[in-house]
């Protein structure tokens, strides 16, 4: 079970709940897990989130393996030069 | 009233152009003569991206009228190169990676080539001084005055 | 440089190599965004509220139109409205309801300077003739400029429909409030429990301008059957490409988008403001359309970076272990929402090690120009007020600051103040390289001051698409789509030519129009060269199998009896006594014969971008009899990873800091009461010229980042984050007094002194 | 909108005094060609008086100066023996704007923009500079205090222009100096601007003083009782109190975004003492 940590305002979604032990191998599993637990969180995934698995930032990475004991955090996506919404 | 008929000198070359009281030198240069070699960053004289010489002066060419310049000499970033060679100051830049985004870039070779004519041996002051027309916002300055500073060295005949 | 015809092994990775670009860039031949003409072009202008808040009655544009040589006029009624969706463009995410009133004012103008209408005439001016003679009636309305001021519950309300997110339950009433945001690590509360110091300031920061040389300018063509050209200066071509086609309900197919040479850009050229004007201009007037900003509308309209006002309190143990940090940023979003506070919250604790951390955010709308991004958007104005407040725990501790910096810094494994676990970072090496330097331990004298901060950004990679073509004669052609705005194409061509093994001059990068490569991010987020190199290595990659392969069928062997390496396939074993090895110029003479043409195409979406921290070190002196302050040493030191040029990585560091010295002593947007910029020219708006600055010094540390193949690490953000809050130290330390608003410029400085009675030389 | 450059003064007066329209005199063009850009001027008329010799020319008269009112910074700066005589204006001259300014921006046109802030005028003044003007009604001396009335407002008559500026001889034991506040080192317009000249006998004792205070006022001042504080002295730190606040009382300066009353009143004061100790300096070594 990968640890699931939601960071800022995404656990307003989540009726407060921030952290889940979740059996996803892919950010995508991961994505379409949280979506059946919380249908608010839904096309807050599919836009503007990054995450970090284990310390490494990703974005827009659907298919990125994710550990059995990975530890994972769903980020607002950073912008850098471009500015984040 | 009828468009003025200047006839002048661009980098040696004699030119002929008509253009209305209002239209800068600037203007002149980049749309009559199509020399976009000098940059138009301000149109107030603040940040010198448009340097040329005048009759071996320095000056913005946004705060000169093209009407003004009948029978002079003018000098742009386009005439700096001599044929196949560079200009000590153009080499001095590109090793010294005194540009970023070089826009300003014509604007500080023809204001260190004016310096340089002047003032041979400048020191870091001098040319801080001489320079603090011409802004750029990508370098820091830092490279820009080594370049020059290093370039005069190089230019000056050795002892 | 030497050339070999059998193979090539010189690395450039890493040299100071001219740049491919340089020779144009110095003769006045390269090319920038107002260096384009086509024939017949007309020239547009465009008409700008005078009012910072207004209803627009209406528009009456007959009088303009009956003029002759105008041959086109546009206004609000020549955008389809667009429906209040946040969608991605490329990775920015932007609300096009928003984005379709700032490049065209609808409802409302929203700032002095908002554009309300445009025309394009056959000269300069008739178009400026003709901007007189469009008659619009407006209803003023009440304005509000300070971000504090547009949070209280009476202020004028910019859009009816905002109602704040991120607050539960959702308000009921709309506000200037667009947005509430938060982090939590631990228990904050219960950690100032466990603080010997606890200290606590306000700080206020100005919106700063971007202040790129080069203005706003594009060029448009459009045809009858909706193919359209453009030329434009910008730091994404791809973006501008998705803007327009989404504004103008054009196919992105259709939709052609050559970049300019970019004569700055530092965040503020990664929207669009001219661009879909000049296609819609053209698409009415059915001829080319060129149009470029003034200054001064470059000042009140582009977007600075938020102002701000930002409360930070943070404790500490006696032997200065940071347990509690909390903060509170109000950000100014301009006159719509999109403040960089959300990196702002992310980025204020990210350089520390800290148990328990709680920040807030609001992003707040006034009748402002909406922001663009600046540099590391929204990091400088909260690292500068943790910064200053580190700065004052150390001093109340009696703590050497870069001592106390070290033993709270971030390092591999700490848990990031936003949430995950840092790899390999470069702070602890960043501060010892400073504390190693001459300058740490020079002397100073009465008036002068030393002062130091830390900074951090993310970085990001991102969508790259570049192609590599070996060319009859073995020259390679490098294509890039991101906008080379400060040394890229030199360190993409030397990445490319170690590569495949050729000479650095052998290889020709350009930057390829949105028809020529597969979608490209822009350039920023630090990304361009980092997430460039990779996709040249993917790309050299395909050219080397494929070489290898033709190798395989010339010499009739097996894949595992040849190897590509220094820049030939060279046979292995016995294979070796019957053949020789076969460098790029061999295939490329034989390529037809072998197959056809040689190349390859790195698509790829960049991922690890590795953090960069950095240190800055300052000294400067205050004149106490007038305020003014002047920059004496100055000293960066920066994790690049692996400096791929490391000129134009220095470059990158000094620039950087003397923007920040721009930002902490004399840059500002100042309003008057009736809500309009004052100072929208380089005259008043006082960015730093080379007599204000000393030379900077520039370290680079190298911490390798393991997720790029050559170690990169971006490096163009992080260098403004640090400047504010180590010039504001080196100000306490020079005068005793703890400035906490922005700019330090001389009337404030000398106000400080004078209460304090210490305005005597 | 017509160009005239005229050569000679006369034909400059005409075709001014026979304007129609807005006309409007170009010298460097620094300050007139920016306003035009920024839509704040649409003349009908330019007369250009660069042509014009007598405006373009430095001569020593009666061991004093005559400076034309289109002499440029630049050509000020290179003119060794009217910078040692008068190094004060020409120091100020050379602080109008950046070297690509210094060489088109003139003494006359600095005068004639009416800006207080403007940097050679300060100088001028205390120097005693005499502006001579041309007219219609033929030509007139016009101290340089009396020349700017107000913000853009001047003295000058319809058809009149600055042709030259006179510096009287230098008597021995004299010198004068400039000094200005701006944010940064350069490109910035004077906070606050001093111009000092004086005269010291053997014992170096102020015997003479005029004292000029720009960007603090309506206009550019000359400040009498400044000057009355430290004639006697030797300016001493007394000396040094009382010019102080003499300059400060004689403020009456606005709050914009150069900056606020508080400041330009405290950072004159300052600016006057610094400038008298600098003239003091040049005077003794005269």
């Amino acid at each position: 079970m990968a640890r699931v940590v939601l960071v800022g305002n995404l656990g307003q979604l989540t009726g407060g709940i921030a952290e889940f032990d979740l059996p996803a191998t892919t950010v995508k599993q991961l994505y379409e897990q949280l979506t059946e637990l919380h249908p608010a969180l839904g096309h807050h995934l599919d836009e503007g989130i990054a995450v970090a698995i284990d310390g490494q930032i990703f974005q827009d990475a659907l298919f990125e393996p994710i550990g059995p004991d990975s530890e994972v955090f769903l980020l607002p996506q950073i912008a850098g030069g471009s500015t984040p919404v | 009233m009828a468009k003025h008929h200047v006839e002048a000198k661009v980098n040696g070359d004699p030119v002929e152009f008509l253009c209305e009281t209002e239209e800068t030198l600037l203007d002149v240069l980049r749309d009559t003569l199509h020399l976009t070699g000098s940059k138009e960053g301000c149109s107030s004289g603040d940040c010198g991206a448009c340097s040329v010489m005048l009759d071996g002066r320095l000056v913005c060419s946004c705060l000169v009228l093209g009407c003004e310049v009948g029978g002079r000499q003018i000098e742009t970033i386009e005439g700096m190169a001599k044929g196949d060679a560079l200009h000590p100051l153009q080499q001095g830049f590109l090793e010294h990676a005194a540009l970023q985004c070089g826009i300003c870039t014509p604007g500080f070779l023809v204001a260190s080539k004016a310096l340089l004519e002047k003032t041979p041996s400048p020191t870091e002051s001098e040319v801080r001084y001489w320079l603090a027309g011409n802004l750029c916002r990508c370098t820091g300055y830092d490279k820009i005055v080594s370049a020059v500073m290093d370039t005069a060295a190089a230019m000056r005949p050795k002892q | 440089m030497a050339e070999t015809t059998n193979g090539h092994s010189q690395s450039y990775v890493g040299t100071r190599t001219v740049r491919p670009d340089g020779h144009d860039k110095v003769t006045g031949r390269a090319r920038f965004g107002s260096d384009f003409n086509l024939a017949g072009q007309l020239i547009g202008r465009v008409l700008r509220s005078p009012h910072p808040h207004a209803r627009i009655v209406s528009i009456d544009t007959s009088r303009a139109e009956a003029l002759p040589g105008v041959k086109a006029v546009i206004t609000r009624d020549d955008f389809g409205d667009q429906p209040s969706e946040f969608i991605p463009a490329g990775e920015m995410m932007m609300n096009y309801k928003d984005v379709v009133r700032n490049v065209m004012a609808r409802e409302k103008a929203l700032y002095e300077g908002h554009a309300v209408a445009a025309v394009a005439a056959t000269s300069v001016a008739i178009a400026r003739r003709a901007l007189k003679l469009i008659d619009v009636t407006y209803e003023v309305l009440p304005h509000v400029i300070d971000v504090v001021e547009a949070m209280r519950s009476d202020a004028p309300l910019l859009h009816d429909d905002l109602f704040t997110v991120g607050v539960d339950p959702k308000p009921e009433k709309p506000s200037n409030i667009a947005k509430r945001i938060e982090i939590k690590q631990g228990d904050v509360e219960a950690g100032f429990e466990k603080a010997d110091v606890v200290i606590e300031r306000e700080f206020k920061t100005a919106p700063v301008h971007q202040g790129y040389i080069e203005p706003h300018a594009a060029l448009a063509t459009f045809s009858e059957d909706g193919s359209t050209e453009l030329w434009t200066t910008t730091q994404g071509h791809y973006i501008v490409r998705a803007h327009c086609a989404r504004l103008l309900g054009l196919d992105v197919g259709k939709v052609r988008v050559t970049a300019t040479e970019i004569g700055g850009g530092f965040g503020g050229k990664t929207v669009v403001y001219l661009e879909p004007l000049a296609i819609a201009l053209s698409r009415k007037a059915k001829r080319p359309v060129k149009m470029v900003m003034s200054r001064e509308e470059v000042f009140k309209a582009s977007g600075p970076t938020s102002g701000a006002v930002v409360r930070v309190k943070m404790g500490a143990t006696k032997d200065g272990k940071f347990v509690a940090g909390f903060a509170e940023l109000k950000y100014q979003a301009g006159a719509f929402q999109g403040s960089p506070v959300q990196p702002g919250v992310m980025c204020a604790y990210a350089p520390y090690d800290i148990e328990h951390v709680h920040v807030i955010g609001y992003d707040v709308v006034s009748n402002r120009p909406k922001v663009a991004a600046y540099r590391a958007p929204g990091a400088p104005i909260s690292e500068y007020a943790v910064e200053s407040v580190v700065d004052e725990i150390a001093k109340t501790l009696d703590i050497d600051p870069v001592d106390l910096r070290m033993q709270n810094a971030a390092r591999e494994g700490t848990k990031a103040a936003y949430g995950p676990k840092f790899g390999p970072i470069g702070l602890e090496e960043t501060l010892n390289a400073i504390k190693k330097t001459e300058h740490w331990n020079a002397p100073l004298r009465k008036w002068q001051g030393r002062g130091v901060a830390s900074g951090f950004w993310f970085n990001i990679g991102g969508e790259t698409c570049v192609s590599l073509t070996v060319n009859e004669d073995g020259t390679v052609s490098l294509m890039a789509g991101t906008p080379d705005i400060g040394g890229l194409r030199a360190s993409l061509a030397a990445v490319a030519a170690d590569e495949l093994g050729v000479p650095y001059d052998k290889v020709r990068p350009i930057i390829g129009d949105t028809a020529s490569l597969g979608f490209n991010f822009l350039t920023g987020g630090s990304r361009s060269a980092f997430s460039g190199s990779m996709a040249i290595v993917e790309a050299a990659k395909q050219i080397k199998a494929d070489l290898c392969a033709r190798a395989c069928k010339l010499w009739e062997a097996k894949p595992d009896q040849v190897e590509f390496s220094d820049g030939a396939v060279r046979p292995l074993g016995a294979l070796g006594e019957k053949v020789k090895p076969m460098s790029v110029v061999d295939f490329a003479k034989v390529a037809g014969k072998t197959g056809g043409p040689i190349g390859g195409v790195g698509r790829i979406n960049a991922q690890g971008a590795g953090p960069s921290f950095g240190t800055h070190l300052v000294d400067l002196e205050v004149d106490p009899e007038t305020g003014r302050t002047t920059i004496l040493r100055y000293t960066v030191a920066q994790d690049a990873g692996r400096a791929l040029h490391p000129a134009y990585v220095e470059g990158q560091f000094q620039g950087g800091a003397v923007q920040g010295i721009g930002w902490a002593l004399n840059e500002e947007y100042i309003y008057g009461e009736d809500g309009k910029l004052q100072n929208a020219g380089f005259l008043d708006y006082r960015m730093p010229v080379a007599s204000d600055v000393p030379m900077i010094d520039a370290i680079l540390v190298e911490v390798a980042n393991p997720k790029h193949p050559y170690g990169v690490r971006g490096v163009g953000e992080t260098p403004i984050v640090p400047p504010l809050g180590a010039i504001a130290n080196a100000m306490a330390n020079a005068t005793g007094i703890r400035f906490t608003e922005l700019p330090m410029s001389p009337p404030k400085v000398l106000k400080a002194l004078k209460d304090k009675g210490l305005n005597r030389a | 909108m017509r160009y005239e450059a005229p050569e000679s003064v006369e034909g400059a007066v005409a075709l001014l005094a026979g304007a129609t329209g807005e006309a409007r005199v170009l010298a460097g063009g620094t300050d007139l060609l920016v306003q035009m850009r920024a839509d704040l001027v649409d003349p009908e008329l330019i007369v250009d008086i660069k042509k014009i010799p007598e405006t373009r020319a430095i001569t020593e008269d009666k061991g004093g100066w005559r400076i034309g009112a289109a002499v440029t910074g630049a050509e000020l700066k290179e003119h060794a023996r009217l910078r040692r005589a008068w190094p004060g204006v020409v120091e100020a001259a050379n602080l109008i704007g950046s070297t690509q300014v210094q060489g088109r921006a003139t003494l006359g046109g600095n005068l004639c923009n009416g800006s207080p802030a403007a940097d050679s005028v300060p100088a001028l003044i205390a120097a005693g500079a005499v502006a001579t003007l041309a007219g219609p009604q033929g030509r007139r001396d016009l101290p340089v205090e009396d020349v700017m009335l107000g913000p853009r407002k001047l003295a000058l008559r319809k058809g009149e222009i600055v042709v030259s500026f006179l510096l009287s001889p230098r008597p021995k034991g004299s010198a004068d100096a400039y000094l200005r506040f701006i944010p940064r080192t350069e490109m910035d317009i004077a906070v606050v601007g001093v111009g000092v000249n004086l005269t010291v006998d053997g014992g170096g004792t102020i015997t003479a003083a005029r004292v000029g205070l720009g960007a603090v006022a309506a206009r550019v001042l000359l400040v009498a009782e400044a000057a009355q504080a430290i004639i006697g002295s030797r300016l001493d730190k007394a000396a040094q109190e009382r010019l102080e606040a003499a300059a400060r009382a004689a403020c009456r300066p606005i709050d914009d975004k150069r900056g606020t009353v508080e400041f330009r009143t405290d950072v004159a004061g300052v600016l006057t003492r610094r400038a008298a100790l600098i003239a003091l300096d040049r005077a003794r070594m005269s």
